[in-house]
């Protein structure tokens, strides 16, 4: 069916690990292209969610009883699934969050407050998703924190010349980057960016919600010192997020929240920390996520990040060409290196209206500002309409996007 | 994939609003003006302000607005901009109330004789109760409007 | 079976419903009495997750599509379950959060940071779990808000005396207070608090963590301006927690978290924030999660609450005559008004001892210090073995228990 | 319930750990003592704190303890006493990494003829690996022990 995906990635096979996807809606096969919002779940973690809840549950970390040591074991295992996921050299470098936005707090309060000195200055760029800009926004008016912003290229590409100029005075004392656009699709150029911080004397933090579901993150090869990821994205649970830094700055780092499971003791006077990760997990932690989220890792795994990346990159190809066919429709984001992310406009129809029109024959694509707003002042724009590809994702349904967007200029051109 | 799949865009899409989306009549700034409101619609970017002229009696003697939004929105507002017009505050805002049920639930249990008229011109919008997540782009137009009516300068429908 | 539940409570049809029950442990019929730590889940809330995920997902909020709004619905339908089961006068009024712990930290951030004064206090008990201690000790640490502690008298009650005169100086702008011990049992009198508190100018906020489990509450009828919960011991999944407070109050405390959800509009130099309760909502929520809880909460309705509670005094009842007559045990905690919790400890084995002698006969009880390291100190204990009920429990599973303890002792003694 | 149900019990709770947990031999403070350091198992509240007594060559020659906590760690820590005597640092260490491995695997795959005698000895603590969340409560007052040996003052295991 494609030729540019290894013989042994079926995507057929792939879809029926996926229930949801033979749905109809509006009387119509799904075509689901909102992945990036949030990717559909495989049979795998639906049962073993399903699984614990059965047969083994119970909370974790202080139980004595055997259900409570199979579940914390179980809910451990996805540490170092997630270490493994990402070549973490030490599993206790994996800190389990809410969400990447919880990671992002995380580190606004942990590492912005508790290690960034006021003076200092946290570098993003101008194609970050809310979450990558509110918490620095907030540290920046609580605490004189310097907020920068590296811009990007016309194509959607971060600006380097700019970048390092930012970085010059040697203030900023962390990057925090996407690593993927949500938007744009743009891949940033990780290696570089490690590479200028560091000469300057800034951490780097990835935003890798989008990269993490597209192809292999090797923390040690990219030579970051934080990076954060979501759950759901990648095809596992929701309420359940991923920091990973580097174990001797994630010990410099005061605690986030404060309750149960984050100590080593406590007294009115006085408490103590647990030791990384702990430190930074107060509280019940998502049992049941955790367990849904290895699920999901091992399903990655078993599938592999090559054989994936290499579909979604031929369905992106396959988009662009087909997409770029429709007059008076624009891509936006025109990035040299790109995952399964795609934007566009059409001239004659809102992005809204766009997305309802598809909406009705089946197809769910995402429109608005996909909380990027500063982005889209960027662009000129105040929405696009976004298709964004999973793993279960064929050129077929592509091919549907394309055929019906012609229409619906159509229905707008009349 | 036939062309008929898109009839079923009719529901939403009617003809009316296709052509109000397009060549709204109302789409301009009042220079003479008593009272002027901005809505807004974060989730989405819709943005929409409206301004009125009143007559010595209160009543709408005109209303113009500027949109940046969808079809949905454009035309909604071309559509109340026209409904509205003669109309003292009171009844604008009952009609509202009769609007807003219409958009969310496509039907409108409280209209009256009264409503009868003015609704019928608004009817070609009750499609969008369809689309939970569109019938804030048919009312946010009506939010700035009851705002421009209460003296409120911003309005936002979340 | 049990006289003093009320005749339509069926405790064997209700064990139908959690699976999970009928597994055995190290061979023996599996009695878990550590529902107090975490509640095993009905079929309702596996099925109702599980069926999200295999016919009915996408992001929610921002989605133009079909499945994006039916998601939200049923993401949204949560929180009109939650303001029913609590009697909130407004879903506005509703926020969702990770946990309790997450809840307890948004308080700590958001009102304490936000709407406490330098100078004024934040008054708690000793008989708190660390999730409402740690929060506050940091508050104290870092902005100078002094922390108080009410006492508690021998029998684990608080000390209104005692409480009253730490009002007594008007300086106390919260008080952050459990409405059930999760080691004593103790219901506290929330009446009498929040008449106390109220009167000397105090805002008070309840953790419900344990007392949701087993009694109605009605916050307008408590009359307190904030109620904290967590998911995962009311049935449900974990990943979620609850904070209710009165909207007026919600809308003066600054946001904790920032991200996507949260916003109103973002510019890198200013954002403005979405109304309450989204203000405290940043990212992706616990989508899933929130679909679990509503069946849990529909789940716990249809029982009903009369019934719940009725059941689970009889149980404590039957617990404390049983364990009470073995020699050697002493039953920790004796309140006049207490849930379903029963600590205690025996003169002849540490209560580490006593827990994996138990779970050997697959009996599931926590040991420890159960996150109320103060409370233990106060009580001058290391730790103590804990039973807790669930409306699952039954009198033949406290049976077992008090007749293998005489059996643990009677090992120990030799 | 048979008496019989309790003799599952003996594979973590044998005679011997009943006794040491009982009488322990060594639960005593040394006056005279050239190291100390105290453990901490803050997860269960588990306390333990040793005394070290060195031979000229180095060697231990005497241990001493105080222990809260339950009959495991009261048991390994006065087995642990019985068993370093008159060893070495180094031997002690090694004896330490087999123990560990033995509490956590109920086997001992590095244990060299130089180990099986003391290692018989520790052999009634092998059961604890059925239990993982008491292994600490086994090793606890080693890493105790090897703190002490090396000079820090306090160590924890979480
Ligand atoms: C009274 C009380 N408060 C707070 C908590 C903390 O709950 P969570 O761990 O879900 O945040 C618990 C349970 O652990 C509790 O029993
Ligand atoms: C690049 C990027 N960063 C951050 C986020 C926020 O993720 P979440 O909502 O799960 O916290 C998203 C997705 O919404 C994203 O695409």
């Amino acid at each position: 069916m494609n030729a540019l995906s290894p013989p042994t990635f079926d995507v057929a096979r792939i879809r029926r690990d996926f229930p949801i996807l033979s749905q109809t809606i509006r009387g119509k096969p799904f075509v689901f292209l909102d992945s990036g919002a949030s990717a559909q779940k495989p049979t795998a973690v639906i049962d073993a969610m399903r699984n614990a809840m059965e047969t083994q549950y119970a909370n974790v970390h202080r139980g004595l009883h055997w259900m409570s040591e199979r579940t914390t074991e179980a809910y451990e295992a996805a540490r170092d699934a997630i270490a493994t996921l990402m070549n973490a050299s030490d599993r206790h470098e994996i800190v389990i969050t809410g969400s990447v936005t919880g990671s992002f707090n995380l580190m606004a309060h942990s590492f912005g407050r508790g290690v960034l000195k006021p003076g200092q200055a946290v570098l993003i760029s101008a194609m970050e998703h809310h979450s990558n800009i509110v918490p620095w926004q907030m540290l920046r008016d609580e605490r004189g924190i310097e907020l920068r912003v590296a811009p990007i290229t016309d194509a959607g590409e971060l600006d380097m010349d700019a970048f390092e100029a930012l970085l010059a005075d040697g203030k900023v004392g962390l990057v925090s980057i996407t690593h993927m656009s949500n938007v744009l699709g743009t891949v940033t150029p990780a290696a570089r960016i490690v590479d200028l911080a560091h000469r300057y004397g800034a951490k780097v933090l990835f935003d890798g919600a989008q990269a993490i579901v597209h192809r292999k993150v090797d923390v040690q090869a990219l030579g970051c010192d934080f990076y954060a990821w979501t759950g759901h994205k990648l095809y596992g649970p929701t309420g359940i997020g991923v920091l990973w830094g580097r174990r001797e700055l994630l010990e410099q780092m005061p605690p986030f929240m404060g309750g149960g499971d984050m100590i080593s003791s406590v007294s009115f006077e006085k408490s103590t920390w647990a030791q990384v990760p702990h430190k930074f997990e107060a509280g019940t932690p998502a049992i049941l996520e955790g367990i849904g989220l290895k699920a999901a890792i091992d399903y990655v795994q078993a599938i592999g990040y090559d054989a994936i990346a290499a579909h979604e990159a031929s369905l992106v190809d396959h988009a662009l060409a087909r997409l770029s066919a429709i007059p008076g429709l624009t891509v936006i984001g025109r990035a040299q290196d790109r995952g399964g992310v795609v934007s566009f406009t059409l001239d004659k129809a809102h992005s809204h209206d766009v997305a309802t029109l598809l909406d009705r024959q089946g197809i769910a694509v995402r429109a608005g500002h996909h909380c990027a707003e500063p982005l889209m002042r960027r662009l000129g724009l105040d929405s696009t309409a976004r298709a964004t590809f999973g793993m279960y994702t064929t050129r077929e349904e592509i091919d549907v996007l394309a055929d019906t967007l012609l229409r619906v200029r159509e229905f707008f051109s009349k | 994939m036939s062309g008929a799949t898109f009839d079923d865009m009719r529901d939403l899409y009617q003809e009316v609003i296709l052509d109000h989306g397009r060549n709204p009549r109302h789409a301009k700034r009042l220079d003479d003006f008593d009272s002027t409101a901005k809505g807004d619609n974060p989730m989405c970017g819709d943005r929409v302000q409206v301004w009125l002229k009143f007559t010595p009696a209160g009543a709408i003697a005109a209303t113009g607005f500027e949109a940046r939004g969808c079809a949905i929105s454009v035309a909604s507002a071309d559509l109340m901009a026209e409904t509205v017009q003669g109309r003292d505050p009171a009844d604008t805002r009952a009609l509202f109330a009769a609007f807003r049920d219409m958009a969310r639930t496509g039907t409108c249990p409280a209209c009256d004789a009264a409503l009868t008229e003015p609704m019928e011109r608004l009817a070609p919008l009750s499609g969008v109760h369809e689309y939970p997540s569109r019938v804030k782009c048919a009312t946010l137009p009506w939010h700035a409007l009851i705002a421009a009516l209460d003296g409120t300068k911003e309005t936002s429908s979340e």
